[in-house]
């Protein structure tokens, strides 16, 4: 079993989806402890990408995945625009050229994507913040590649490590991004970022379980 | 939610729409990417001063382009940072060949984006500097977190930066002047009602009837600390001892290293104030405080720097740097030397900010 | 109630004496009674230029008195007509033997108290003159009533008279000169949120979270009509159309005629709008509305403006003649002629409205 | 009975009571129809009348009436001022020099009183103002002389002739003052001046009660 073009191109349009279904949910996460704002910058980002993708739906994944980072980072704003441009920007250059990809493919990809987050926003696991939903699941990715579990199977639990992490960054005082100027005051809520991202991995989870 | 708009989409596209057709001699404004600029840009021989940010901050930026001020702004979304592609344009628009300050208030958000754009724009060729402005003293703790935010001190950086540029400062001491103006603001806001976000469609936090959050930013998020209610004359002295007794700030920042072409760190420390120093005094208004209660907040301000020792040489007062309609003000005090104050009084025209002119 | 102040009783006071801080270049506050009044009052051969009214208009009248603008203000209780001994003070401070113009808005308090003020001021021999504004076209029929408010018009009046006194213009030319910003001004405003006095310490009116009211005097009166809430397009056509297809607008007002020493009635009639006009559009802030959303009314008004053939040949947009904190707005146009257009133009510095100097 | 100087001081005292009790009342009935200030303003103006009355009280009463009336004419401001202030000083000049008011001299500066209210503010019966409470009050006056009625009766009687004014101002639609500018959504509300008159003329009729 593999990711073929088509299943990418779903994953891409069920995002714009669940990301339009969840805005108020992640934009009342971000009134929280942010400025609320990111489930509209999210829904404002992946609707564009949603207008565009006519334009490079026949490309191929690598090329998809750059073209969706460039609309995002020019649409999303905020800390998000930067941080998920350059995730699907390096994920697509690490699988430039491909139309179809392998659980091997698809974990180098997102180690990619996850470390150009990294680059770019600085943030360590624990700063409760996208990347604490994010490295999970690409740790759990390599797990399963060492355990040979079947695609479908690792999408699942990278998707449910995804989910922990996201649950984790609760209790945490957030030390990176908006959240981090209220202190004390950001513990017991759930960081945004990191729910965003575990809906957009929960949402490749589900589109390739049929896929 | 109640406000004068039309569409949601429309709200940031209309007002800058808006704002072209009243000041069509002082200001342009592109669309797609979205940027204001000078309608005389680019400005032969001068650096070009760029900002910009999260709309709902009206008149910063937009309505402080203009002769002596900025050269371009790039508005993002209500309370988001713009993208990199609007400062790259704006850039390329308003470069004069002297080269480009970004002038970036400390978001995590806005930062990235600069950063973004600067890459952008210097492997065009274009000469860039980045400096940030990072002068709330509500954040306290700053060693692990995004570090204090950019407020109001970046209204009288861009004012006193932008009239370097028209001196005919270069880049370099641009960059060298806004640093300054940087370390030596100190700035404290605060809020009685919260804001709508159009997108969001209702207030961003609950704030009971008799309480008020002490050290917030500008977008609507939470403060330091919610409180009880306090007279003008408490508040204005809680926040203004807030800034005056601030002790020495160190941080360290990413600013672009044009000639080794990336990224380099610096180290800065905002020295505290001390009796004797000249200060301008800042009290902003949220947007929805009418500038009559300032004058209550004004009149404590100067009582409390002239007890410290303060002398107040300047003032500003009024909503320069919003939240939209919230109710509440920020205070801001600029340690102030000869050069600084020189470019203060510098003529100004723009739609937000005028004098001498 | 939440608000900026101290001690109820001490709101004006207090923000006077802030205001006065904050501008020493350019104002003195004067107490019991109480006025403000240009620094280098009185100005050597001039005619004196005062208004006043109730507080809670603010930047009007007291941050409008400067160099060609008011000469004084007199600023009653936070929207109450101030009393005749603070006029009469006003006037003997300011009259520099060339005589005082009183500008009134047209409330029944206001006129009032001014009246009484002028007579006791004319019993002292100093040459006065009152003019009424009263552009307010929400007021439909006048005949048995008080007759239209005098709402943004004033402002407007309060900038191109103070020009005049300025160049020279003697008492009798400022009066005319008044009398023609009057009746070539046309006002109608609205408001999506009550506002709070501070001595009544709770909102003036409810209003639905989806109405709102128009044809709004300046202090939380109740409108015209009270409607649902419509799209920023929508409410700026209907009160644009409103101002620009008023028919000719007859009335009686007292004006004192100093070589009779009495009152006497005056006819004047308003000429209507036509096509080919020259204008100066006002969109006003009530105090809560950030200056955005005035951009976006601003947009819609030119649109139509150029549609009915009026050109816009100045403009003002930003809280001038505000309702303490409400939220709301109101759209002022002025026929203007070439006299108009000079003194509109003229320097000015005050603390609310400052150019070419 | 006629009316002392002691009388007329405790009618201003109680007056000043009366004004501040009622001061919520008249402002709530002006945030209807009018501005919301009638009775912060003439709570204002009476509370200076108290501070001034010690220099004053033991003067005649046409002059303590002139006094209160320019204390008002400065303190009060609005339309309440100069209405109120002329009000004062009108009866006082014409009861000049008395140290005490037969019913007809009450009558005579009352009479006056109002006369230089209708000349200041130019109001007719009917207009929806204080006149409207004013003016039945000093016809009763008359006719009370007229058919010998004594003091105290008289004032009562007054009082409530100024109460049925005030009443009956509620159907009216307003035809001067701020309240015009509601044209018929002023129809319904009771005039708050036409209230502050009534008040004053009750609190004289139940001061000189036991006077
Ligand atoms: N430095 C960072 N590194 C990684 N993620 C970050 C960083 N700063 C913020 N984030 C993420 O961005 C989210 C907020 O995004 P968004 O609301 O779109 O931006 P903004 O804070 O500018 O309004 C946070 O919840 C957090 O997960
Ligand atoms: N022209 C007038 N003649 C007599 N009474 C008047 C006139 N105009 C207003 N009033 C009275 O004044 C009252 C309002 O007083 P107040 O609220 O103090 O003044 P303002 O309207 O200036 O706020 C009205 O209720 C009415 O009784
Ligand atoms: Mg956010
Ligand atoms: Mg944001
Ligand atoms: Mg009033
Ligand atoms: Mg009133």
């Amino acid at each position: 079993m593999s990711i073929s073009r088509d299943d990418l191109v779903n994953w891409v349009k069920n995002s714009v989806e669940i990301l339009h279904e969840n805005s108020e949910y992640l934009t009342e996460l971000d009134a929280a402890i942010g400025d609320g704002d990111h489930g509209i910058n999210m829904d404002r980002g992946f609707k564009a990408v949603l207008a565009k993708l006519p334009d490079f739906e026949d490309k191929d994944i690598g090329t998809i995945l750059k073209t969706v980072g460039m609309t995002l980072l020019s649409t999303v704003g905020g800390a998000g625009g930067p941080l998920y441009g350059t995730f699907y920007m390096r994920a697509g250059m690490a699988v430039a050229g491909k139309m179809e990809l392998s659980l091997e493919d698809w974990t180098a990809a997102l180690d990619e994507a996850v470390k150009g987050v990294v680059m770019r926003g600085k943030a360590e696991l624990g700063d409760k913040t996208m990347v604490d939903a994010l490295k999970p699941a690409v740790d759990a990715l390599y797990k399963c590649i060492d355990e040979k579990k079947p695609l479908e199977e690792s999408l699942q639990i990278s998707a449910d490590a995804a989910k922990k992490g996201m649950v984790d960054t609760i209790p945490l005082v957030a030390r990176k991004g908006r959240a981090s100027y209220l202190g004390e005051r950001s513990a017991g809520h759930q960081d945004p970022g990191a729910t965003s991202s575990y809906l957009l991995l929960k949402t490749a989870a589900d589109t390739w379980h049929n896929g | 939610m109640k406000k004068l708009i039309n569409k949601i989409d429309d709200v940031v596209p209309e007002q800058l729409d808006g704002m072209a057709k009243a000041y069509p001699d002082i200001i342009k404004v592109h669309f797609n990417p979205d940027f204001v600029y000078r309608a005389d840009a680019p400005v032969k021989g001068k650096v070009a001063l760029i900002s910009g940010g999260g709309s709902g901050h009206e008149p910063m930026h937009g309505g402080l382009v203009g002769m002596g001020m900025l050269h371009a702004a790039c508005p993002g979304a209500v309370f988001t940072s713009p993208t990199p592609d609007q400062m790259h344009e704006a850039a390329r628009m308003v470069n004069a060949g002297a080269g480009v300050l970004f002038l970036v208030k400390n978001y995590t958000g806005d930062v990235m984006n600069f950063e973004m754009a600067a890459e952008l724009a210097a492997a065009e060729g274009i000469d860039v500097q980045n400096i940030l402005i990072d002068d709330d003293v509500a954040v306290k703790d700053s060693l692990y977190t995004a570090g204090r935010r950019g407020v109001g001190t970046t209204v009288l950086a861009e004012k006193i930066v932008g009239a370097a540029s028209e001196a005919g400062y270069s880049l370099k001491q641009m960059a060298d002047l806004a640093r300054k103006v940087n370390v030596n603001g100190r700035s404290m806001g605060m809020a009685i009602t919260s804001c709508t976000v159009p997108a969001a469609g209702k207030p961003t936090f609950d704030l009971p009837d008799d309480e008020m959050e002490i050290g917030i930013g500008i977008h609507g998020e939470p403060g330091q600390k919610r409180m009880k209610m306090k007279t003008a004359d408490e508040i204005t002295e809680m926040m203004a001892l807030s800034i005056i007794e601030d002790p020495p700030y160190s941080r360290t920042v990413r600013e672009w290293d044009k000639d080794k072409a990336e990224w380099v760190d610096v180290e800065l420390t905002d020295p505290p104030f001390k009796a004797g120093d000249q200060v301008i005094a800042f009290v902003n208004s949220m947007g929805g405080t009418p500038v009559s209660e300032l004058f209550t907040v004004y009149r404590k301000l100067a009582d409390i720097c002239d007890k410290k020792g303060l002398k107040i040489v300047r003032n500003l007062i009024g909503p320069y740097i919003t939240s939209l309609e919230m109710q509440g003000m920020s205070i801001t005090l600029l340690k102030v030397d000869d050069e600084m104050l020189k470019f203060w009084d510098a003529p100004v025209k723009t739609p937000g900010l005028r004098w001498g002119v």
